[in-house]
C-alpha cells in the first residue's frame, strides 16, 4: 500500500468501513487469528486502564491526565510490529504502544501521580520517556536513526506526536534531518483533530498530514487510525520498508480524541455533541470487535469476564502504585549529574539542617 | 470597584486596552474560541472578533516572530505562550530580534509587543510547567520583565506593558492566578515599569520578592513580628530595570536583605540582588545578603515538589538566621 | 505559469536558454523596451557595486560581506513589482532588491563598515533591515502579511531566504503561519546551491525546495533564478496572486552563488572549477544582455561608459561612507529602549568617567 | 610538546578522543568537508570519514535534538554550533531535553554531549557573532558550561568533556582562537571540569577572569605590579559549577574581588560570582566586590565595540579603584 500510495491524490487509506466491514481484501496484514484476538484485547486492556485513569484523576487519587480514549488502533497496531530492539519515542498519548513496549501500567500510574521514576521505566528496552514539549521529540527519534544506521543494527524508531505538533519547527528539522540520513525511523502523527481546543484546518492549510512527506522525499501515506487492519498494514509496510534501508516514511494516523484533551480540559467548549456523535460511530474497538465477532472470534462473555478482570488487575496495579514510598528529598538531587556536585550536596545539606530546625520546634 | 482574581484582572486589562486601541490584537494557542487554558483571555474573542483575538498553530516561534512583523508594521500584539517551560522554541526570536530590533535599526522599528507567560510551580502540574526561569530573560538586554503579585497590580502593570513602545515579557504567577482576590478598579488604570512597591515598611531587614513569592512572605510576616523582627518587604515588579534607588534606600536602612524566589538559586536575580546591594550599600550592610531561593535542580514533578518550593517556615527560619547573624 | 505549474511533476520555469535566446514565448512577462533595459542597468550596477565591496574587503576597508555575484536577475526582477507600499524582508544576500526598495549603497556600505545605522535605512519605506539569524526573518513576514490583511491594505510582503535556510523549522513555521492566515507574502528562496560550504543535496531529501509548498496548501514554483524573464513573470504573476487575496506563494529561485559565501569565505575548499564553469555560462547578467543585444536595445559603447560611470559613482559613495563620523559612545546605549534606563545611563557615565581618567593620564 | 594556538588544540583533542573511542561523532554546520568556519574540525573528516564527522543541514534545534537521541542510543556525540549567537534556535533542545534527560529518566539515560560554541567579540564580526551569554546556560541546571583560556587548556577540558557523562556546553572564546600560541603535549591529557585555577598568585585583591579575559587582564599585570598591587588572578575555567574552594580560599585572603569578563553586567556570571563571594566570605570583604564587565546593552557593530570590549586600562583603572576603596 505505502508504495501505491500518492499523497497528493489517493484517500485516506481503509479496510474495514465504520462497521467492520472489510471494504476491500486488495490488501490485507498478515497476522494470524490468535494473535489479532490478543491485540484487540490489548487494546481493551488499554482502554480499560484509560478510563480509570480519568476516573482516578477525578477521585483525586493522580494529577493531570491526557486521555488516550478512541486512539487504540493506532497503539495496538505499533504494539504488534515493534521487535525488542526497536525504539519507541513517544509524546505523551501513546499509553498501549508503552505498555507493549515494556513499561508497566504500575510506572505509568507512578509518573502521572507526580514521581519520575515513573518516566524511567526499567523494564522497557529502547523506550524513551514521555515528551511533553511538543514535537521536540522527534530529533530524538531522527538521532537515535542514525545511531542505528551508524552501527548498523536491525532496528527501527517509532516516532510519536500529533497533529498540532506537525506546526512545530521540531517537526520539520526531524524528517529532513531523517530524510537527508536516510534512518530509519516511521514517524506517526496521530492527527486526532485538535490540538487541545485548536481545530486541525486552524493548524494547516494543507490537505492533512501525509502530504507533508513531500517536503522531505520521503513516502507518506493517509491511514483510518481507527481501522485496526488499516493501521496494521501501514505499520507493517512501513517498518519493514525502513528496517531495509530505505530511510524514514512519514503516516498520518486519522482518529479523533474521544476524551478531553486533559483531565483539566472541557472540550464542551470548542467542540459539538454532533461532532462527537459522527465519530463515536467510527470507534476502533468496536470496529475491530464487529470484525472479530462477524469472524466468530470473539465471544461476549468472555469478553466480559476479561474486562472485570483487567478493571481488578488495573485498580490492583493503582493501588499498588499508591502505596509507592514518598519521594525523599535526594531524589530531588540525585540524578542531575552523573556525580553530584558540592553545590548541590551544600544545598540538600542546608535544607535538612532547615527540616531538622523545622521539626525541633514543633 | 470589584472583586477580582488575577485572571479577572488581566482579562479586564486586555478588554480595556482591546476596546480601546484598534491596533491591538491577541493570539497564541488557544486563546481565541477556548479563551485560554487558564481562562485569561476568556470572552475576548466573542467581544473584538477573531481577527482581533484568534487562536494559532502550535509554533511558539511563529506566534512570538509575527508578532515582531505585526509590530513592524504598526499593530500592537499581546501573545501568550501557554507555559513557561514552553518559550524556549521562541527563544530565538526573542533574543535575536524583539529585543534587537530597535538598537539594530537605530529606533526606527520598535517593539510594542507583550509576551505573556505564565510561571512558576505550586500547582501539582506535569512537566515542563512549573519553571521559574525569569533571570533567562532578565538577562537579555532589549527586554524588559514585568512580574505582578496581585489582581490590582497585574491589571495595572499590565497596561503599562502594552502601553510601552518597548518589548514587554509578562510573567504571570499562576500559582495565585485565583488565589487572591481583591478589590480592583474597572477604570483604566496604570502602574509604571521599573518602579518597586515597598509592601510593608520594617526597619530590621528589607525582604525582596516578587510574584507568587511576595505572598509567601506576608504568610511569614507575623511571625516574624512575634520574634521581633521588623521586616521591610519589598515587591520587586519590575526585574528588568531594577528599581535600585528603592532597594538602595531599604538596604541603607536595614542594613540586611534577603531576596525570596522560586527560581534556582545559581545564577539568578539573586546574584543580581545581592550585587546590587554590594555596589550600593556596601558599608551599610550588617550580614551576608541571602538568597531564599529554590535548589539548583529542576523543578521535581508534584510528589516532590515539597521539597522544593519555599515555604512560609524556610522564609522565618532564613530571615531569623540573618537577622541573628 | 504559477497555475499551470506542478511542483510535484513540472521541470523548472524557463523562458530564455543558457545563452539569451527565448525557449518559448508561451508565457513572456509584460515589461516596455525602455523599462527592461534599465533593469539591466540596475542589474549591472547592482554587480558593480557588489564586486568592488568584496575588493573593498579585501583592501581592509570594510568588513565582513556576502556577494551577491550571480543572483543578480533574482533582485532584479523583485525591484520590478515591488511596489512603494510592498515590503521587502531580506535575509542578507539581495542586494539589488534592498537599492530598489529605496536603500542608499551609501547605508549598505556603512552596515558593512560596522554601523548599526547603515541598517536603518531611514530613505526606504516599509524594508526591514538585514536579518543574519537564517529563516527568522520569514516569520516577520508572515506577521507583516497578518497586519496588511488585517488592516486591508493593498500591500505585498516580498520575503527572501536561502536554501540551506528551508532546513530551519522557522522556516516552516513562517510558511504554515503564513497559508493559515491566508496573507499576502511571497516568500523567495535563493536556491543557490550552497549554504556556506554545504551543497544543496545534503539540505534536504526533497526534489527541490518548490515542492516543500505542498505542506502548506501554498502554490509553488521552481523557476530559473538566473533567467530574468522566468523570474520576472513569475514575480509578477506570485505577487499578484497574493495581492488579490489567495495567500502566500513559494518561488524557489535556482540560481548559484559565483562567488564565495563571505569575504571570509573560500570555496576551492569545497567545490570544484569544472562545476564553476559550468554555472559561469547559466550567468543571469550575460543572459539578459545577449537576449537585450538581440533584440538591438543594447549599444556597447554605452555600456562601457555607464560602467565606468557606476564605477565612479559606487567609488564616490564607498568614500562619502569612509569619512562616516566616528561612532559615538552614546549610540551604544540610546536605543536600546524607547527611554534610557537609568541603569544604563549610569553605566555610560561610569565608561565616560573611566575615559576623562584615561585621558588624564596620557 | 608542540606548538599550539587554540584551534590547532581543540583540533588534537577531537582527534585523539576519536581516535580512541569508535562511538564519537562530530557533526554540524560546515565541519565536515570544509573542517568548520574556524577551521577547528579541518582534517578530521578526511581521516575519520563522512560517518564520524559530517555536515549536518542547517538547523541548529535539530543538530542538538539528534545529538540527544544519539546519546540516548549509545553514540558520543559533539556537535557546533557555529557562532554563538546561532544556538538560540536550540535552547528548546538544550533547556527541556539535553539537561533534563537523566534526572528525567532517574539516571537511566544519561546525556554525553558536548555542544562547542565559539564565542565572544573583539573580531570585527558581523551582528550576532560576538555575544557572550555564558550565564544564560550556566543558570541552566542539569548542565554544566566550560570555557578555556589558553590551547593546553582548551585541549585538556575538552578531553574531560567528551569523556564526560553529563552534557557540556563547551564555549570557545573565539577572539583567541589563534592570537595564544603554546606549547602543548600531543599526548592526551585532560583537565577536570569544576576546577579553576590560580594563574597568578598574590594578595591584594583576587580577579576573576576566564575565557579571552585572562589574557586582557594578564595584560594589565605589569602596570598593576607597578603601581605595587598584587594581584593573584584566578582562571574559573567552569562557569557551572564553579569552583567556590579556590574562590573563597583567595577572597578570604586578599579580602578583594573583582570579576571581569566580556558578559553584559546585570544577572551575568559577575552577580554570581559576587553573591558567592558574599555567602562564603562576607567577613573579610574589605571593598565592594566589582564587576568589570561589558554594558548591559547589545554588542555593537565593529565600529562600535571598542567602546564595550574591556580594556586593559579599564581593568587597571577598576583594580586600582577598587583597591584604593
Ligand atoms: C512546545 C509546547 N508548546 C505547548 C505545549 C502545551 N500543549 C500540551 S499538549 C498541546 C496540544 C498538542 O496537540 P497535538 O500535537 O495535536 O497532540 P494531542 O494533544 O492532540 O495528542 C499543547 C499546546 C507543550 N506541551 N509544548
Ligand atoms: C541560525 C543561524 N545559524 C547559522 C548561521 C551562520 N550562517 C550564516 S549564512 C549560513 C549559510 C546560509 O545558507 P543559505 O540559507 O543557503 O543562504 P546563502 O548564504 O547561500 O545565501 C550560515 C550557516 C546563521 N547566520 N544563523
Ligand atoms: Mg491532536
Ligand atoms: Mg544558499
Amino acid at each position: 500500500m505505502l508504495k501505491q500510495f500518492d499523497v497528493t491524490k489517493s484517500k485516506m487509506f481503509r479496510i474495514m468501513d465504520d462497521d467492520g466491514r472489510i471494504l476491500s481484501d486488495k490488501y490485507m496484514p498478515v497476522i494470524d487469528d490468535k494473535q489479532l484476538v490478543k491485540a484487540y484485547h490489548d487494546m481493551l486492556f488499554a482502554r480499560t486502564a484509560d478510563h480509570m485513569t480519568v476516573s482516578y484523576q477525578r477521585q483525586g487519587r493522580i494529577f493531570t491526565y491526557p486521555p488516550n480514549f478512541g486512539q487504540e488502533a493506532i497503539h495496538g497496531a505499533t504494539a504488534q510490529v515493534m521487535r525488542y530492539d526497536d525504539w519507541l519515542v513517544p509524546a505523551f498519548r501513546e499509553m498501549g504502544a508503552w505498555l507493549a513496549k515494556g513499561a508497566t501500567l504500575k510506572d505509568i500510574f507512578l509518573y502521572f501521580m507526580g514521581y519520575e521514576e515513573g518516566n524511567s521505566w526499567p523494564q522497557a528496552n529502547h523506550l524513551l520517556p514521555i515528551s511533553v514539549p511538543i514535537a521536540s521529540q522527534l530529533q530524538h527519534a531522527a538521532g537515535i536513526g542514525y545511531a542505528i544506521k551508524f552501527k548498523k543494527l536491525d532496528e527501527v524508531v517509532f516516532a510519536f506526536v500529533g497533529d498540532g505538533g506537525t506546526s512545530e519547527g521540531d517537526f520539520h528539522e526531524a524528517l529532513n534531518f531523517a530524510a537527508v540520513w536516510k534512518v530509519p525511523v516511521v514517524f506517526v502523527v496521530q492527527n486526532n483533530q485538535f490540538a487541545i481546543s485548536v481545530p486541525f484546518r486552524m493548524q494547516t492549510a494543507s490537505k492533512g498530514i501525509a502530504i507533508k512527506s513531500q517536503a522531505y522525499g520521503m513516502p507518506g501515506i493517509q491511514v483510518d487510525g481507527n481501522d485496526f487492519l488499516a493501521m496494521l498494514l501501514t505499520m507493517q509496510e512501513a517498518s519493514e520498508f525502513s528496517r531495509t534501508g530505505n530511510g524514514p516514511v512519514l503516516i498520518e494516523a486519522v482518529t479523533y480524541r474521544k476524551g478531553a484533551h486533559t483531565t483539566s480540559d472541557d472540550p464542551s467548549k470548542y467542540r459539538s455533541k454532533e461532532e462527537e456523535e459522527i465519530w463515536e460511530k467510527k470507534d476502533p474497538i468496536n470496529r475491530l470487535r464487529n470484525y472479530l465477532t462477524d469472524k466468530g472470534l470473539l465471544n461476549s462473555d468472555e469478553e466480559a469476564r476479561l474486562e472485570e478482570q483487567y478493571r481488578s488487575e488495573v485498580d490492583r496495579i493503582f493501588v499498588e502504585a499508591e502505596n509507592h514510598p514518598a519521594y525523599p528529598l535526594e531524589d530531588v538531587f540525585k540524578y542531575m549529574y552523573a556525580d553530584m556536585p558540592d553545590d548541590l550536596r551544600k544545598q540538600m545539606a542546608n535544607h535538612e539542617e532547615f527540616l531538622r530546625w523545622k521539626e525541633s520546634i514543633q | 470597584m470589584k472583586i477580582m482574581n488575577m485572571v479577572n484582572a488581566i482579562n479586564n486589562a486586555l478588554d480595556i486596552k482591546l476596546s480601546e486601541d484598534p491596533d491591538m490584537v491577541i493570539y497564541g494557542e488557544d486563546v481565541g474560541v477556548e479563551g485560554g487554558v487558564f481562562r485569561v483571555t476568556e470572552g475576548l474573542q466573542q467581544k473584538y472578533g477573531a481577527e482581533r483575538v484568534f487562536d494559532s498553530p502550535l509554533a511558539e516561534s511563529a506566534i512570538v516572530g509575527t508578532a515582531i512583523g505585526m509590530a513592524a508594521a504598526g499593530l500592537r500584539p499581546v501573545v501568550e505562550m501557554q507555559f513557561c517551560g514552553f518559550v524556549y522554541p521562541a527563544f530565538n526570536q526573542i533574543i535575536s530580534h524583539l529585543a534587537r530590533m530597535r538598537n539594530r535599526t537605530r529606533g526606527r522599528i520598535g517593539m510594542p509587543v507583550v509576551v505573556r507567560i505564565p510561571y512558576g510551580g505550586g500547582i501539582n502540574a506535569l512537566e515542563h510547567h512549573s519553571e521559574s526561569m525569569e533571570a533567562l530573560y532578565a538577562q537579555i538586554p532589549g527586554i524588559k520583565v514585568v512580574i505582578p503579585s496581585t489582581p490590582a497590580d497585574a491589571k495595572g502593570l499590565l497596561i503599562s506593558a502594552i502601553e510601552s513602545e518597548d518589548p514587554i515579557l509578562f510573567m504571570e504567577p499562576k500559582r495565585i492566578y485565583r488565589a487572591i482576590k481583591q478589590e480592583v478598579s474597572e477604570e483604566k488604570f496604570s502602574i509604571p515599569i521599573g518602579k518597586a512597591k515597598v509592601v510593608t515598611p520594617g526597619t530590621d531587614v528589607t525582604v525582596v520578592a516578587y510574584g507568587a513569592m511576595v505572598r509567601e512572605v506576608q504568610k511569614a510576616l507575623p511571625k516574624l513580628k512575634e520574634a521581633g523582627i521588623s521586616v521591610e518587604l519589598i515587591d520587586l515588579r519590575t526585574i528588568y530595570p531594577i528599581d535600585k534607588v528603592t532597594l538602595t534606600e531599604s538596604i541603607r536602612k536595614t542594613g540586611r536583605i534577603i531576596f525570596v524566589a522560586e527560581e534556582p538559586t545559581s545564577f539568578g536575580v539573586g546574584s543580581e540582588i545581592i550585587a546590587i546591594a554590594n555596589e550600593e550599600a556596601f558599608l551599610y550592610l550588617q550580614s551576608p545578603p541571602k538568597r531564599v531561593t529554590a535548589f539548583d535542580t529542576i523543578v521535581p514533578l508534584p510528589k516532590g515538589e515539597h521539597h522544593y518550593m519555599i515555604s512560609p517556615e524556610k522564609i522565618f527560619y532564613e530571615i531569623q538566621r540573618t537577622v541573628n547573624f
